[in-house]
């Protein structure tokens, strides 16, 4: 019994001690995966996700305290590429944060809007240009169709149109109906 | 610059939390191994009691217990490596005797060319020179094919393969009748798995025969004695 | 000097088909009834429009402006009026309308007029310039401008190579051209080797069509130049692809993302080379072209067709039999389907084939790769169709890309072998539109994330600005202020940090004076008053935004 | 109470070690030959993991970050050991045929990762019902194993039950003239067999997703984009 | 020599670790979704495997032998390699992040790596010599590594295939799993020459 | 409609398998000389248990049943599988290998074209483990009586006067078991019925499939690289070994012509599904399958070891395939400077 406990003993003492050592020597700080995760997500900073925009949502899967199907935007695409980061199993697009829609663009009614800059301060990418009692319009080339100025125009003058697809924008489909899937 | 300065509290934190692990780990070590050790001590008379237990029933399926009234595990002497009992290791041997007269030895032997290698097993030879029974106690022959060989796998319960040598000798099956039928001999085998029977039968032909040949100083020597090939 | 000829791995032998059409002289197509002319005849770029509706113009006359490097000028086929400028249906896959300017001929036919241009004592810029003002771009399908072509690239050009081949089975546009206009296509040739300074120049046409080797090769005695090789190569599709016929030529092989150029050589098609030759010595610009008609009509043969006129139109010169079904632009291996009659004839179209089911049979359906390697052994890019098909279709790009997705020239060999009929190429041709589209999102997800940040830092910055002006209300203090609470949230960093955020300071400060530049443009003819009411506005808006603030926060 | 209620769900099904989370697998396959044995070698992961799951929720205060892996370790493996002389000393049969899967449950990685996962981070009671309910969703899942390629493999079920209740004997489903099919009891049946099971959860998993988003479907209207505040 | 080339040949082929020994196989299944991965949990089981039946070897013979401390086997080796194991991440960890979080929460679960531990304990059984015990340890290490890539080349072609929509994922992977050890069945009868 | 290409070769997967099954043919002729008819009993049931396995599945995946059924690539599966079982073996055991075969490496993994693993070697491998016995009575050479083979399959089974240990079989266990004195030339030659080369009738039937295998690479089926590397591999392995002591290994003829040894090498590391494709890991598939098997066949429990060789290689092939990605066009030697 006694031999059993100093053979122990001191295996103990001597792993502790490089343990704690190595602990601190090889303390490493920041965290590269919040920066990963966040160049996956879409950046449409809509909060959809439940968070305030994309990067609060990446540290927070980063922290394993939310799950990776919350942000509609990056659609099943985004799922994926976050499970393969992650290596966490796919699973779909949790309906209560949305569903995946077509990419659209905001469109300010021009007749109709009162330039009350309220649209201005909600765009998170200052994709809204005009100013006070002026006419507002959106540039379309850096909307990204987070719908976030829609709500607190007084006169509801801005729509969403999903984005029209031209000569470049078209892409080849995918070549066949696929075959139906085994239930 | 701080960099060294920087280096110099690491370092000097480093061994004050080194020492500080190490504190924690050794109570923790001390704590569970004292609890380990202490379980140890307890248990260990009945570890040991069933790993007796455990001889005493491979024993007593080919010895049976009423056939002896000596104590078994004292009267035991010790097996150098013996090629014509299959071993490459040292051994027991253990004597029964009947009032003080010899009955029977039990002694550990393989076959080394099993299907799939070495097949051990436990053999008791009665005083008489017959064979009381034998057993397989460690196999890798094929599951389902050769494992037969061990009655607890032969699917003939009633009347496993193994049984059939039980009380045979060379008086009433001759040395060289001492074979598979196969291989023109007495025993049956099952077919498709005939050289696992016939690693067995022969090993049990070549134990049989020694322990004919040696019995009598097997049961000569004293207790906890070794047993030394006689070589001219 | 004899070529020593070089091969290509793969490709394949379909029937060639060439004998419908080729033995028909090259005919002039009346004038249609209509010109759709779209801004975008050089593949990369969109031309800027010039002409109004209802404007009248001549015949060669400019009618968009080139905008960028990769730009040509577009010009008025015919004499006629301007009708409208509108989205009209262009050969393209999609079949989805790009802006075109209709022109109603007025039959006249008036030329503007034409000068030769004088190629000898211009410099090579200059004259790749006055190509580009003549809308030359290449008429071997791809439509890229001639001019960029031309142009020194990195090592300059050793070797000219005219592409003669013309692999796809049906189409003899080129071959005619070769019969009929030999000296045409040489005297473009030396013209081009005079810009570039090429030593030699190389023809290679396809050992089944003797006639043109045979009439390339007396007008080549006829020009008397020296280092000018009209070169037989052996038939078998795709050799007329430029990186095989380089292949077969000099045994230059081009990967991806190079040019001839990195090798010193460069391709032209043969029409290319007439239409130079024919800007420079007459100075017609080009708006016109041969092309062949052919595939299941009654009378198919090759036709000069005026740039624009829609397809509809042409078709009678051919006579399609009853049993058409449908109609495609380019040969059978890399045409698109057309999609209406209405789509115009342009720059690169080289064949317009009638198709019929016993034709160009529909397909059966397609049954799963048996990884056979067909498709392997026949792709001239060395490439594993089947390791792209198997990941592009479960739509893992980036597997798809390690198997060299984008050095497919969509030439279509492996979908012409497969025992499985896959149509590979489309898988291919999905993927990289796919992994181009995902590109362009990561790029636009960039934009936003630099405009989300800059904007919270603004935000930060003018939070810190307002205290500042409350402690030191004069403009100057603001300043500083501003500056020192910028550098005391920084703790001490490393110089490359500091070099880094450096850098990131000054792009933010150069977009926000160039929002700030933006702004002025939206408010610059403003009344005093309306200026005065700005402010007041801007000031409550600040104030608002101090309020909404916790709301915001407290969200999360 | 609900706390308790998860606990059970996510040990018995949701976050079932093997079929959800695929840990302790080597025990599972080498040890389900049969059902008896495979019970057997359960009922002591249970013990193993209620008590390391105790004994750690209680000490865990007392354990530092840098070490708290050698330590998790040494009490499991201290615990292990317990259990193991207590098996050799009072079941011995068993013990024969358990072998060295008795040690290697301190390598199972369930244990270990539910005391990192779950009692390193609550309490007392809680920790020690969720290592009875992990273990339970080892146990449940290695017995059907077990039974598969049991019955699949000999025909039998229970056999071997005599070492534990010497009363009792297994029983024969399939005539005796059932040849067996002897790939069941080795390895590769054995990842046949699991294979099979985990499509099984699949399956049961995606019908109730099904349910629950037509359920969702019919309860609410497309669900509203959330606005800024 | 030739014995010690048949200890690992037999480790990593006869006797795999994975297939035949059935240990290992939760960072088997878990780690092989992707090569690159498995390459990594690959070096770093071997490193960790080979010190370990060194490091076991040592308090054996040392320690434990000579005090008749046989029943702390199992505590000591396990402590012991624990210990080697949270070096080795904290050492990644440091020197190589990427590598680090790709093999995220395996690194750390090598310690109930069943094959760390059942490796010295067999080469214990197996009488090993302290060179046997290293190549052992060393071979079983590469029949591991060997095994986690055969299976994630395998897997990463699986990704693409139109598998039945229930058995996509791990299902099909047991049941690869299951064929893969049928296969090594190949081998057996082959320990004999050892 | 489609996009372009639209004309096509004519081929179709149909036509390639109907010509492997084609090639079979002279194979299978000379076996019924010298085996008897019952391998055409085992075919018929193989091919009719795959069809209907197969219909099965494709309707349970939602597949179009009669599109696929139609092209004969589970047929060369059946077929592969009666051929390499004994033709003997009683109907279950044929019937159960084949729905392995199909259920479980084909169709849980996609079907056609899809699976990892050869199908018809995961039922050779599947069964021979677990009935070792049933697998590896084949009936004696020259015994072609049709009746008790018929009972042998479908009946109560008398066997021992039919059957026979294969060349491979006596060999192994002659060598690998209790006999220490024994030798390849005893085990052989002793016995009258094996020919002097693989085994008499094997030879035959081996000649046939080598005939049969002419056929395919004449179709440009196959190619050259794997037949070649596995026959050149197994000749070269066995060749040095049977010079170093012929004694104990037998000479390469005898592993070229015996056993499954030429099957194989047409028409089993041929599949092209689940084989290596580019041509140099062919040549590595193919000598890797060779290796193995004269390992397994020489040293290991089981007599023949090509099922077990291919299934490694199948393990092993998209590895090989990865590194042995021949280079794309215009990558290959001027490629120094960028990418
Ligand atoms: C990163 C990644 C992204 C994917 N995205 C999609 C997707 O957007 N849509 C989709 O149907 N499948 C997607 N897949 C593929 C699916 O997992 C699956 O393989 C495919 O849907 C099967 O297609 P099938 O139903 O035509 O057989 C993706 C796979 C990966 C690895
Ligand atoms: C995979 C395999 C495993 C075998 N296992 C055994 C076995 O464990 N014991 C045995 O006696 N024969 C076994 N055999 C059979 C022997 O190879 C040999 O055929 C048989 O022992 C000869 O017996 P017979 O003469 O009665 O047919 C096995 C055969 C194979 C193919
Ligand atoms: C598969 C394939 C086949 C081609 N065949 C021809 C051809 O037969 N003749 C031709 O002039 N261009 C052909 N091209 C286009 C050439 O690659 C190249 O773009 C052209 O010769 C460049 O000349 P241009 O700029 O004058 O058009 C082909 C391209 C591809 C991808
Ligand atoms: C040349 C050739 C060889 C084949 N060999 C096999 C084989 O060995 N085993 C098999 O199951 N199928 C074989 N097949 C058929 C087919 O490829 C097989 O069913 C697929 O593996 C099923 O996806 C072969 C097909 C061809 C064309
Ligand atoms: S839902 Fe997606 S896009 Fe919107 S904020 Fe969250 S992560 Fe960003
Ligand atoms: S304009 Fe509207 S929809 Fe577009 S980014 Fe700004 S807030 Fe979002
Ligand atoms: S030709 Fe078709 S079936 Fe053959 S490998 Fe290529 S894609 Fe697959
Ligand atoms: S289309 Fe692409 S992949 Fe197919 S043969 Fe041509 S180059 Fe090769
Ligand atoms: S139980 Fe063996 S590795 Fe997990």
């Amino acid at each position: 019994m006694l031999e059993a406990l100093l053979v122990m003993a001191l295996g103990a003492v001597l792993l502790g001690a490089a343990l704690g050592y190595a602990a601190v020597r090889f303390r490493v700080e920041g965290d590269p995966l919040v920066e990963k995760i966040d160049a996956i997500l879409p950046q449409t900073q809509c909060g959809q996700c439940g968070f305030p925009g994309c990067k609060p949502y990446a540290q927070a899967i980063a922290k394993g305290e939310a799950e990776i199907n919350q942000c509609p935007p990056g659609g099943e695409e985004g799922i994926h590429k976050l499970a393969d980061l992650l290596g966490r199993e796919f699973k779909p697009l949790s309906a209560e944060h949305g569903i995946e829609k077509p990419k659209s663009v905001a469109i300010i009614d021009e007749q109709a809007c009162i330039g009350c800059t309220l649209c201005i301060q909600a765009c998170p990418v200052d994709a809204i240009v005009g100013a006070a009692k002026q006419m507002h319009t959106v540039v379309a080339a850096q909307c990204t169709g987070c719908e976030l100025c829609l709500a607190p125009c007084p006169v509801d003058c801005i729509r969403m149109e999903p984005i029209q697809e031209t000569v470049d924008s078209w892409k080849w489909k995918y070549p066949v109906i696929p075959l139906r899937q085994a239930a | 610059m701080s960099e060294p300065v920087d280096v110099d509290t690491r370092d000097s934190g480093a061994l004050r939390i080194s020492v500080r692990t190490a504190g924690i780990m050794l109570a923790f070590t001390l704590v569970f191994t004292a609890l380990m050790a202490g379980t140890y001590k307890a248990t260990a008379p009945m570890v040991a009691a069933s790993a007796l237990a455990e001889k005493l029933r491979l024993i007593g399926e080919v010895l049976p217990a009423g056939s002896y009234d000596n104590n078994l595990m004292a009267d035991a002497i010790s097996l150098p490596p013996t090629k014509a009992l299959g071993l490459d290791d040292e051994s027991r041997l253990w004597r029964a005797r009947r009032n003080g007269a010899p009955a029977a030895l039990v002694l550990e032997a393989a076959a080394a060319d099993g299907y799939s290698g070495r097949i051990g097993l436990i053999v008791a030879v009665g005083a008489d020179g017959r064979l009381i029974a034998l057993r397989v106690t460690s196999h890798k022959e094929t599951p389902g094919l050769g494992d037969y060989i061990d009655p607890k796998k032969d699917r003939n319960k009633s009347k496993p393969w193994i049984t059939q040598f039980a009380n045979l000798g060379f008086d009433s099956v001759p040395r060289e009748k001492w074979r598979v039928k196969k291989d023109g001999g007495h025993f049956d085998q099952m077919t498709g798995a005939t050289i696992s029977a016939r690693a067995v039968t022969n090993a049990s032909g070549r134990v049989l025969a020694w322990t004919m040949e040696n019995r009598e100083r097997l049961f000569a020597l004293p207790a906890d004695g070794r047993y030394e090939e006689s070589k001219p | 000097m004899i070529a020593k000829l070089f091969r290509f791995k793969g490709g394949v032998k379909p029937a060639s088909h060439k004998d419908e059409s080729a033995n028909v002289p090259i005919r002039v197509a009346p004038l249609p009834s209509k010109l759709v002319i779209p801004l975008r005849q050089s593949a990369r770029a969109m031309a800027r429009c010039l002409v109004q509706p209802g404007q009248i113009v001549l015949k060669g006359e400019m009618i968009a402006a080139a905008e960028g490097p990769m730009c040509t000028v577009v010009h008025a086929p015919t004499s006629g009026t301007v009708r409208s400028i509108e989205p009209q249906p262009v050969p393209h896959p999609s079949g989805l309308p790009a802006p075109s300017i209709v022109i109603e001929p007025d039959g006249e036919d008036r030329w503007i007029d034409r000068k030769a241009f004088d190629f000898r004592s211009a410099t090579s810029q200059e004259t790749r310039n006055y190509l580009r003002d003549c809308g030359v771009v290449g008429l071997g399908g791809a439509g890229f401008p001639s001019h960029v072509k031309l142009g020194p690239g990195e090592k300059g050009i050793e070797t000219l190579i005219l592409n003669g081949a013309e692999c796809e089975p049906w189409i003899t546009c080129d071959d005619r051209l070769m019969r009929e206009r030999a000296d045409a296509i040489l005297a473009g040739a030396s013209i081009m080797r005079h810009i570039t300074g090429a030593r030699r120049v190389l023809v290679g046409i396809e050992d089944n069509k003797p006639q043109a080797i045979e009439s390339m090769r007396a007008a080549v005695q006829k020009l008397g130049e020296p280092d000018i090789d009209v070169v037989a190569i052996p038939t078998r599709y795709p050799a007329g692809g430029e990186k095989q016929l380089i292949r077969v030529l000099t045994g230059i092989e081009i990967p991806y993302g190079k040019l001839g150029t990195h090798f010193g050589v460069q391709c032209f098609n043969v029409g290319s080379a007439a239409a130079i030759h024919r800007a420079i010595a007459h100075g017609e610009p080009l708006i016109s072209r041969v092309l062949t008609l052919s595939g299941n009509m009654a009378h198919p043969g090759n036709f000069e067709v005026l740039i624009g006129t829609p397809v509809g139109e042409l078709l009678p010169l051919a006579e399609p039999r009853a049993d058409t079904n449908r109609y495609l632009v380019g040969g059978p291996m890399m045409g698109v389907v057309l999609q209406s009659l209405e789509t115009p004839v342009i720059k690169g179209t080289n064949c317009i084939l009638a198709g019929s089911p016993s034709l160009f049979p529909t397909p059966p359906p397609e049954m799963p790769c048996i990884r056979c390697g067909e498709c392997a052994k026949v792709c001239p890019a060395e490439l594993q169709p089947f390791e792209m098909y198997w990941y592009s279709r479960a739509r893992i790009f980036g597997k798809a890309q390690e198997y060299s997705l984008f050095d497919c020239i969509e030439c279509g060999c492996c979908s012409y072998v497969c025992p499985s009929r896959i149509p590979l190429v489309d898988y291919f041709r999905f993927a990289k539109g796919e992994i181009w589209a995902r590109e362009k999102e990561k790029a636009a997800a960039d934009l936003a994330r630099e405009r989300y940040e800059f904007r919270l830092a603004r935000e930060e910055r003018e939070k810190a600005e307002k205290a500042a002006k409350l402690a030191a209300k004069t403009a100057a203090g603001r300043e500083k202020a501003a500056v020192a609470i910028a550098v005391a949230e920084k703790p001490a960093t490393t110089p490359e940090e500091d070099a880094k955020k450096a850098m990131i300071a000054a792009a933010l400060e150069r977009a926000k004076a160039q929002k700030e530049q933006a702004h002025p443009e939206n408010v610059s003819d403003l009344t005093p008053e309306q200026q005065a009411e700005i402010a007041a506005i801007e000031n409550r808006r600040a104030e608002i935004r101090e309020m909404a603030k916790p709301h915001v926060r407290q969200d999360d | 109470m609900s706390i308790y209620k998860d606990i059970a769900w996510n040990g018995l099904w949701k976050q079932n070690s093997i079929l959800a989370q695929l840990l302790g697998l080597c025990p599972l396959l080498a040890v389900s030959s049969t059902m008896v044995n495979a019970v057997s070698l359960g009922l002591a992961t249970i013990l193993v993991m209620m008590l390391a799951n105790f004994a750690i929720s209680a000490l865990r205060a007392l354990i530092p970050y840098e070490i708290r892996i050698p330590v998790f370790v040494l009490i499991i493996a201290a615990l292990v050991t317990v259990v193991d002389l207590a098996f050799n000393a009072f079941l011995h049969d068993l013990y024969l045929v358990l072998g060295i899967f008795i040690p290697l449950i301190v390598t199972n990685c369930i244990v270990l990762a539910r005391v990192e996962a779950f009692a390193a981070k609550n309490g007392l009671r809680a920790s020690t019902f969720d290592g009875l309910m992990m273990g339970i969703g080892f146990v449940w899942v290695i017995a059907l194993l077990g039974a598969v390629r049991e019955f699949i493999g000999q025909g039998t079920v229970f056999s071997g039950i005599e070492m534990i209740f010497p009363t009792l004997s297994g029983i024969q489903v399939l005539p005796e003239s059932y040849p067996g099919f002897l790939v069941a009891i080795l390895p590769p049946g054995a990842f046949f067999v699991l294979g099979l099971l985990i499509a099984g959860r699949n399956w049961l998993e995606a019908r109730a997703n099904q349910r629950l988003r037509d359920k969702r479907l019919h309860e609410q209207p497309p669900p509203a984009a959330t606005a800024a505040a | 020599m030739t014995t010690y080339l048949f200890i690992i040949l037999g480790a990593v082929l006869v006797n795999n670790v994975v297939f035949v020994r059935i240990l290992g196989l939760c960072p088997f299944m878990g780690v092989s979704k992707k090569l690159e991965t498995a390459l990594g949990m690959g070096a770093a089981t071997t490193f960790v495997l080979t010190m370990a039946c060194g490091a076991s070897y040592i308090i054996d013979r040392w320690l434990l032998m000579p005090n008749q401390l046989e029943y702390l086997r199992t505590l000591s080796f396990i402590v012991t390699i624990a210990a080697i194991v949270q070096l080795t991440e904290l050492v990644i960890q440091k020197t190589s992040p990427l590598l680090h979080q790709v093999l995220g929460i395996y690194l750390p679960l090598i310690t109930t790596n069943c094959a760390v531990l059942g490796i010295p304990l067999l080469n214990v059984a197996l009488r090993h010599n302290f060179l046997e015990s290293l190549l052992f340890g060393f071979g079983s290490a590469l029949g591991f590594t060997l095994a986690l890539i055969l299976f994630a080349g395998i897997r990463e072609r699986l990704e693409a295939a139109d598998v039945p929509i229930h058995f996509r994922g791990t299902a099909i992977a047991m049941i690869t799993a299951g064929v893969m050890s049928l296969a090594f069945m190949g081998f057996a009868g082959l320990d004999k020459f050892k | 409609m489609n996009n372009s290409p639209y004309s096509l070769k004519p081929a179709s997967v149909r036509s390639v398998m109907l010509r492997v099954l084609l090639a079979l043919l002279p194979g299978i002729a000379v076996y019924v000389w010298f085996f008897g008819a019952a391998i055409l009993v085992q075919i018929a049931l193989a091919s009719i248990t795959a069809l209907i396995a197969e219909a099965a599945m494709l309707k349970l995946r939602g597949k179009p049943v009669a599109m696929f059924l139609g092209d004969g690539s589970a047929l060369v599966t059946a077929w592969l599988i009666a051929l390499t079982f004994p033709p003997i073996a009683p109907w279950w055991v044929t019937v159960v290998g084949v729905l392995a075969a199909i259920v479980i490496a084909k169709h849980l993994y996609g079907g056609l074209g899809q699976n990892p693993f050869n199908p018809a070697m995961v039922a050779f491998a599947l069964m021979i483990v677990a009935y070792p016995q049933l697998m590896s009575q084949w009936p004696a050479v020259g015994f072609t009586d049709f009746a008790p083979q018929l009972n042998a399959i479908f009946g109560p089974r008398q066997l021992d006067a039919i059957t026979m240990a294969t060349p491979l079989d006596a060999l192994r266990t002659a060598l690998h078991t209790a006999d220490a004195r024994a030798t390849v030339a005893g085990v052989l030659g002793s016995n009258a019925t094996f020919g002097n080369i693989g085994g008499k009738g094997w030879e035959w039937i081996a000649a046939a499939y080598c005939l049969g295998g002419a056929y395919l690479l004449q179709q440009r089926i196959i190619t050259w690289h794997l037949p070649a590397a596995f026959l050149g591999a197994l000749l070269l392995v066995s060749g040095g070994f049977s010079l170093v002591d012929a004694e104990r290994f037998a000479a390469p003829s005898f592993h070229i012509f015996t056993g499954g040894a030429m099957l194989a090498a047409f028409f089993i590391v041929t599949d092209p599904v689940s084989g290596a494709t580019t041509p140099k890991g062919k040549l590595i598939f193919a000598a890797g399958a060779a290796l193995l098997t004269w390992i397994i066949r020489s040293f290991g429990a089981y007599p023949d070891g090509i099922a077990f060789a291919v299934l490694l290689m199948n393990i092993a092939a998209p590895l090989i395939d990865i590194h042995t990605q021949p280079p794309v066009f215009g990558h290959k030697r001027q490629d120094g400077d960028s990418t």
